[in-house]
């Protein structure tokens, strides 16, 4: 099967192991997923607080690209991408003359016809329900799953899970054997785009994530967005000197916990670029692909 | 060329439907002007010779609106009405008369807005469909009595 | 036939009823209604497939009806229409005799209306695949091809209410379209006007239409204006789970609703 | 020929700022039939009605078309006036060009035309219209009040002491409503029961009240000052008479872990019951759900236990009919509940309450005797958050209005609080402070200047726990947005008031429209705010939407008035829009057949059998006959009607006939 594929920039950039991981994580289910050609940047948070029209043709281009290619679904990992491009969809479907004039800004026109997914959304249309025959290795931790912002809201243009306890992810992760701790701070904000300009900032809002999820002892906290990533992996002395303690929870991307689970290596997975080593204790309790199967095999 | 305005007749009923168009009004909320109201007690007494009279003045779409279910003023003239429409409608639809031309709805005292969209998306639709011209050359044809 | 003959022969002359209406031998080898008023007429009587005509309508004229005693031969129709009759409250039982005619041409007594009632709902009541062939014809066209067809069709029509006057539902004594004050049908016979007619006739007999299409039979001009209540007992069977005809207790399907009826087109 | 007036109404600008009034009144004066057509700047002013008082008289018209407001307005002023000009008051109508016209649309030639076609209809209406006769009805001088709390209280005496008959319908097992709840009532503090009690007893006691506590009306039919209603008895288990209220019963019961509703949920009821210890009546009910005779066939310990023998486990739910000739509803409001806030925790959080628990927790009856102690442990709150505004005034929650007594019973539960912990301390997030009342706002300044409640003006985003205290994050927007985080030790939110759950449910059954939020709807926001759509049915306390106690209580007697007034007519007159089944001349004598299909689609089974007899009694005829002062006027049976042999006064076939024809004709 053959679906659209956004990366945008942080998934070409500092964020590469989680395009890896996406892409490699849907080949282990022959997903393909294709790059959409030509595909520019979404806008990201700085077009829309500059300019309404560029902020909704930026990705109005990227999603027509994606119709012409007579794509219905298309994936887009990154929070903030998947955030525009919904965004954008929403407005123009609901406002003619809107479209009218963004169609001509940009030649192109676009009909409405893409869906567009989050990566916990492609996981659970596409993954979840095959994934126990392909589970390897338990993904067996206390884990943390952290939303952040973009991924739930605007509730009422996403319409993706609850804006304020959402439990996708936990679903998915209990899936994969993983204990996914009930915290106050899923969705509370990381600290975003201030990653760069304001780090301090950053290392308070952060800190208290990764704090609570560490004093409610979770192992491992996981994430599906390379901003919320970046401020909670690569900020991490700065996050460790704001709460004056060393806490060393590892942050995965749920592509990750999902590639280990089903035994794609470290390797192709990335974790080398983490700045949080990512060293899981070793738990036994490993299960052969066989065993599976036949077991399987028995039920039916 | 002047373009081409639709015009909407609404049989509403009184105590839901008029009443949600009058909050309309209360609440200042804007919409076409091409739709003309007729006030009846209930929309158990729309006659469907009215509709065809209507189509047949030149009307070129229709609203039929009342009390959403259970809460009509006379507990069940809209259910009534509403089984009524369904027959009609399939009659309608099998003669080859354009039933998007009829927009049923139920739109509540308490709907000023709905009631706007309601019209609004009405006219918006007639607009496209154009001016009923089948029913138009039916009517205004010379009379022809063809001997079999 | 001889069954048929003697039955209305006693029935006669033992005074049971008045008159015994029936089928005779037509012109041109046509079948036609017969009125038997004494029993020596009674071997005019004839009974086969060409006996087609629904006898029913001639129970509400009021020349018959009042005082005098009918016994009718009553083909499969003609029952149902009986029964629909009744339903309306248009009938007398005690007035009334019904000789039922079974599908194999035997004689079936009847007690009561009930009787027919209960012997209606022990035949195969389902359309037959040509009627469902004909509606789906129709229902197949697209909206401008329907409208065109019906049009045409409408178009030759010149209003002799020959269909209003076979069909035994149809028996208003003062049909809509003799008012004026509101001229409900316009009176020349354009398209309009056959338009509206037949739009009426058809929903007057919505869910009331037992479907022995007497209607475009009688029509001189042929037109298949029987489709338009068919199609109409066929949409209100699927509605609403009600045929007319079979049953005397049942409420008609348009002056009854349930909260869930099912509609896919109100906002 | 007709000579019909026309009345265009500028409504000062209300209407003429869109519509060329002048215009209006030019083109229709040259409409067939019209004899005269004028506009002026307020047609329902005196002025106004007296020129057409004049015109009527002058001109001898025909029929008046008045072109003003909603017809649902101001229908009755005019026709008043032509009735006392002399013209039957049906001949004339209204054209809306006011709701339906120049509120809706801009200023151009289209509106103002639309406005001309509007008035053209009606004429055309008129022209046909017949003068008809008010139809005379009885009325009964009794009244249903449902609902036993404050306001339904207030009602059932006022109407009583009037000397009319009433009968209370009360779905608990006693009568007292929310605010037999409360601890103090602001903003005298004044022990709520210490006031209340003393009206449910009168209520229980008067000579002219009937009360039905565990009751639930089943249905209403008739209309204004002849309703038939059905009351649900539900079964209690006990024999009233011979009950004497020891209560030995509830202290023997076994099933004893029942969250009680009194107490909201904070302290345990038995299966058999009394909901507090002032109820009224002072007697108990079997909760079948819970009871454990009913769901495991035995136990009967309350049987054995009782000295009366009253208790009748075979006793069955009661159906009673009764006939009244008014209704005042109040049927009172529900809060939202802790569930409803995710942010805060889904109400998974035990020290995270409403503001009703927080009421019983302060009450001097209630499950800590009115000390302060948390639900969790017991413990006295040392910091206590209070949040205003929990739901209310807040799009994203579905409810965009302010339900208005938070502001005040938040201060109230500050000043309780810091008058029951005085080394505690007690914050208050709030968007507005919002006291408007007498007394009000002196009463809020208290609670911040001498009981030193700390005032946060801000929102809260988030409650979560950790390490037994609730981590409250919110933001000081005088302090510029900075972010405040409390440690608490107990969280009171004053959650947005609500509809009560039963709210559409019965609005349905007596055929009273309600709002989106399921409030019951007024017959007018400003002018008639006791009335429903639905004439002799009428309003009272928070049912039409949260209202506070003095609030209540005049609305309450505002209600009793109304229906009072009704009651001191032995006779109502009934719009005579009804339906009538025509006549024609022998031998026809009507064009109905008599199919009697119309028969059940009569909402009210007006339509009765009618036999027309020739003079030596012989039955013509059978046709249908429609009783008018049982006919509502719906017309559902016209539309009906094959051989169109209905016809509905006030909206006959030829009125709206001509007006389609009328409407489109110049289109």
């Amino acid at each position: 099967m053959k679906l659209g594929f956004y990366p945008g920039c942080s998934l070409e950039g500092m964020s590469r192991e989680y395009s890896d991981s996406v892409v490699a994580l849907a080949k282990r289910f022959d997903i393909e997923l294709v790059q959409i050609p030509d595909w520019n940047c979404c806008g990201a948070t700085a077009a829309h607080n500059l300019n309404k029209e560029l902020s909704l043709s930026l990705p109005a281009r990227n999603l027509a690209l994606a119709e012409k290619e007579g794509f219905t679904d298309v994936v887009v990992p990154c929070a903030a991408c998947y955030s525009r491009f919904s965004t954008t969809h929403h407005e123009l479907m609901h406002n003619h003359d809107l479209r009218h004039k963004i169609n001509e800004v940009m030649e192109m026109e676009y009909k409405g016809t893409i869906n567009t997914l989050n990566v916990i959304q492609f996981i659970d249309k596409y993954i979840i329900d095959k994934i126990e025959e392909k589970i390897v290795k338990k993904f067996n931790y206390k884990a943390a799953c952290y939303y952040g912002c973009l991924l739930v809201r605007p509730n009422n243009i996403l319409g993706f899970d609850r804006a304020e306890d959402p439990q996708t992810m936990d679903v998915v992760m209990r899936k994969i054997g993983a204990d996914s701790i009930d915290w106050a701070f899923k969705t509370e904000c990381c600290g975003a785009g201030l990653s760069v300009s304001a780090t301090n900032t950053v290392a308070r809002l952060s800190g208290k994530i990764v704090d609570d999820a560490e004093h409610r002892g979770a192992e491992v906290i996981i994430v599906a967005c390379p901003m919320c990533h970046s401020n909670l992996d690569m900020r991490r002395s700065e996050i460790n000197k704001y709460l004056g303690k060393k806490v060393t929870t590892p942050i995965l991307y749920i592509t990750q916990a999902l590639g280990l689970a089903v035994g794609i290596s470290e390797k192709e997975l990335g974790f080398k670029r983490h700045f949080v080593p990512v060293n899981l204790p070793i738990k036994a309790e490993t299960i052969q692909k066989e065993e599976v199967k036949t077991k399987k095999v028995e039920v039916e | 060329m002047n373009e081409f305005e639709p015009k909407v007749v609404a049989f509403v009923c009184n105590w839901c439907t008029y009443a949600g168009a009058d909050l309309t009004g209360t609440s200042r909320i804007k919409y076409a002007p091409n739709v003309k109201i007729i006030r009846f007690p209930c929309t158990g007494r729309i006659d469907f010779m009215l509709i065809l009279k209507a189509f047949a003045k030149g009307a070129d779409g229709i609203i039929i609106s009342g009390c959403h279910p259970n809460d009509c003023h006379y507990t069940s003239g809209n259910f009534h009405a509403k089984r009524r429409w369904m027959v009609f409608r399939t009659m309608l639809d099998f003669l080859g008369v354009d039933v998007n031309r009829i927009t049923f709805s139920w739109v509540s005292a308490a709907e000023g807005a709905r009631w706007a969209e309601i019209v609004n998306t009405t006219v918006d639709g007639i607009r496209m469909l154009g001016p009923y011209d089948n029913y138009r050359k039916m009517v205004n044809q010379e009379t022809e009595v063809n001997n079999g | 036939m001889d069954k048929l003959r003697q039955k209305a022969k006693e029935l006669l002359s033992n005074n049971e009823v008045q008159i015994v209406v029936g089928y005779e031998e037509g012109t041109a080898g046509k079948a036609r209604p017969a009125f038997i008023s004494s029993p020596d007429q009674a071997d005019a009587l004839i009974y086969d497939e060409r006996c087609i005509h629904n006898l029913a309508v001639y129970l509400t004229q009021h020349k018959l009806s009042g005082n005098t005693k009918i016994a009718i031969i009553a083909s499969f129709p003609v029952m149902k229409s009986i029964i629909t009759l009744a339903s309306e409250k248009q009938l007398d039982e005690n007035f009334i005799k019904v000789i039922g005619i079974s599908k194999d041409n035997n004689i079936i007594e009847f007690k009561d209306f009930a009787d027919i009632e209960r012997y209606i709902n022990q035949q195969d009541l389902t359309f037959t695949p040509e009627e469902l062939a004909l509606i789906e014809k129709i229902d197949a066209m697209s909206m401008e091809e329907r409208w065109e067809y019906w049009q045409n069709e409408f178009s030759r029509c010149f209003k002799c209410y020959a269909c209003r006057s076979a069909c035994p539902m149809c028996y208003c004594t003062l049909c809509i379209t003799d008012f004026n004050q509101p001229q409900w049908v316009s009176v020349p016979s354009h398209k309009q006007g056959n338009f509206e007619w037949h739009i009426n006739r058809a929903m007057h007999l919505a869910g009331r239409c037992i479907g022995c299409d007497e209607c475009s039979r009688a029509c001189p001009l042929d037109l298949p204006i029987n489709l338009l209540t068919k199609k109409l007992s066929m949409d209100i069977q699927k509605q609403f789970g009600y045929s007319a005809g079979q049953s005397l207790t049942e409420p008609y399907a348009l002056s009854t609703y349930k909260p869930d009826d099912k509609e896919t087109f109100i906002r | 020929m007709a000579r019909i007036g026309v009345f265009i109404c500028h409504c000062g600008e209300n209407i003429s700022a869109t519509v060329d009034c002048a215009k209006v009144a030019e083109v229709t004066a040259n409409i067939p039939g019209v004899a005269v057509s004028v506009d002026y700047k307020y047609m329902c002013s005196d002025p106004g009605q007296n020129m057409i008082k004049e015109y009527i008289e002058k001109e001898k018209l025909t029929g008046v078309v008045v072109a003003a407001c909603s017809p649902r307005m101001h229908e009755p002023t005019f026709r008043r006036a032509c009735g006392e000009a002399g013209l039957n008051p049906f001949l004339c109508e209204m054209a809306n060009l006011r709701e339906h016209c120049s509120w809706v649309h801009d200023k151009n030639e289209a509106t103002t035309n639309k406005a001309i076609d509007i008035v053209r209809t009606l004429v055309e209406k008129v022209k046909r219209n017949e003068p008809l006769m008010p139809i005379k009805v009885p009325v009964t001088k009794t009244a249903l009040v449902i609902g036993g709390g404050v306001a339904g209280i207030q009602s059932a005496l006022d109407i009583a002491n009037c000397g009319h008959k009433v009968i209370m319908v009360e779905k608990d097992p006693s009568i007292g409503g929310h605010m037999s709840q409360l601890s103090e009532t602001f903003p005298t503090l004044d022990c709520s029961q210490c006031i209340l009690t003393p009206r449910m007893v009168e209520v229980a006691q008067h000579p002219n009240i009937t009360l039905y506590t565990y009751a639930e009306v089943e249905s209403l039919d008739g209309f204004i000052g002849n309703f038939k209603v059905k009351i649900r008895k539900k079964a209690k288990s006990l024999d009233e008479k011979l009950c004497t209220g020891c209560g030995l019963c509830t202290t023997k019961c076994p099933a004893k872990k029942i969250p009680s509703e009194f107490d909201q949920g904070l302290s345990n009821r038995t299966a058999i019951y009394v909901p507090f210890p002032q109820a009224v009546p002072n007697k108990p009910v079997i909760d079948k759900e819970h009871c454990t005779y009913y769901i495991k066939g035995k136990c009967k310990v309350c049987e054995i236990v009782c000295p009366t023998k009253a208790i009748r486990f075979d006793q069955e739910d009661e159906i009673i009919e009764v006939e009244v000739g008014a209704l005042v509803l109040a049927t009172g409001f529900d809060i939202k509940r802790a569930n409803f806030f995710p942010e805060y925790g889904y109400g998974k959080y035990k020290d995270l309450i409403d503001g009703l628990q927080f009421e019983r927790i302060a009450s001097a009856s209630g499950p800590t005797l009115g000390e302060i102690r948390r639900p969790s442990d017991g413990q006295i709150p040392k910091k206590i958050v209070f949040l205003a505004c929990a739901g209310s005034r807040d799009p994203a929650k579905g409810i965009e209005y302010c339900s208005k007594i938070c502001c005040m019973y938040t201060a109230k539960h500050a000043i309780l609080y810091k008058h029951k912990v005085h080394d505690g301390t007690a914050y208050i997030f709030y968007m507005d402070i919002r006291a408007a009342g007498k007394n009000y706002d002196e009463f809020t300044r208290r609670a911040i200047e001498e009981d030193g409640a700390k005032y946060i003006r801000g929102r809260v985003s988030r409650i979560y726990e950790r390490d037994g205290k609730l981590i409250v994050v919110g933001a000081d927007t005088l302090m510029n947005a900075k972010t405040v985080e409390i440690e608490a030790d107990m969280v009171v939110l004053a959650t947005a008031g609500v509809a009560s759950p039963g709210a559409e449910e019965l609005a349905q059954k007596l055929h009273v429209s309600y709002d989106q939020h399921k409030f019951f709807a007024e017959a007018h926001p400003k002018l008639r705010p006791v009335e429903t759509n639905t004439a002799g049915i009428f309003l009272a306390g928070a049912c039409q939407n949260v209202k506070d106690i003095p609030e209540s209580v005049a609305q309450a007697s505002g209600a009793a008035v109304k229906v009072c007034g009704l009651f001191s007519n032995d006779e109502l007159t009934r719009d005579p829009s009804v339906a009538v089944v025509n006549r024609t001349a022998p031998p026809l004598f009507s064009t109905c057949v008599g199919c009697f299909l119309c028969q059940s689609v009569c909402p009210y089974q007006a339509i009765e059998k009618e036999e027309i007899k020739s003079r030596d009694g012989k039955i013509l005829k059978t046709v249908a006959f429609i009783n008018p002062s049982v006919c509502q006027g719906c017309g559902t049976c016209v539309a009906l009607c094959r051989s169109k042999s209905i016809d509905i006064l006030g909206y006959t076939h030829k009125q709206v006939y001509a007006e389609v024809d009328a409407l489109l004709n110049t289109l």
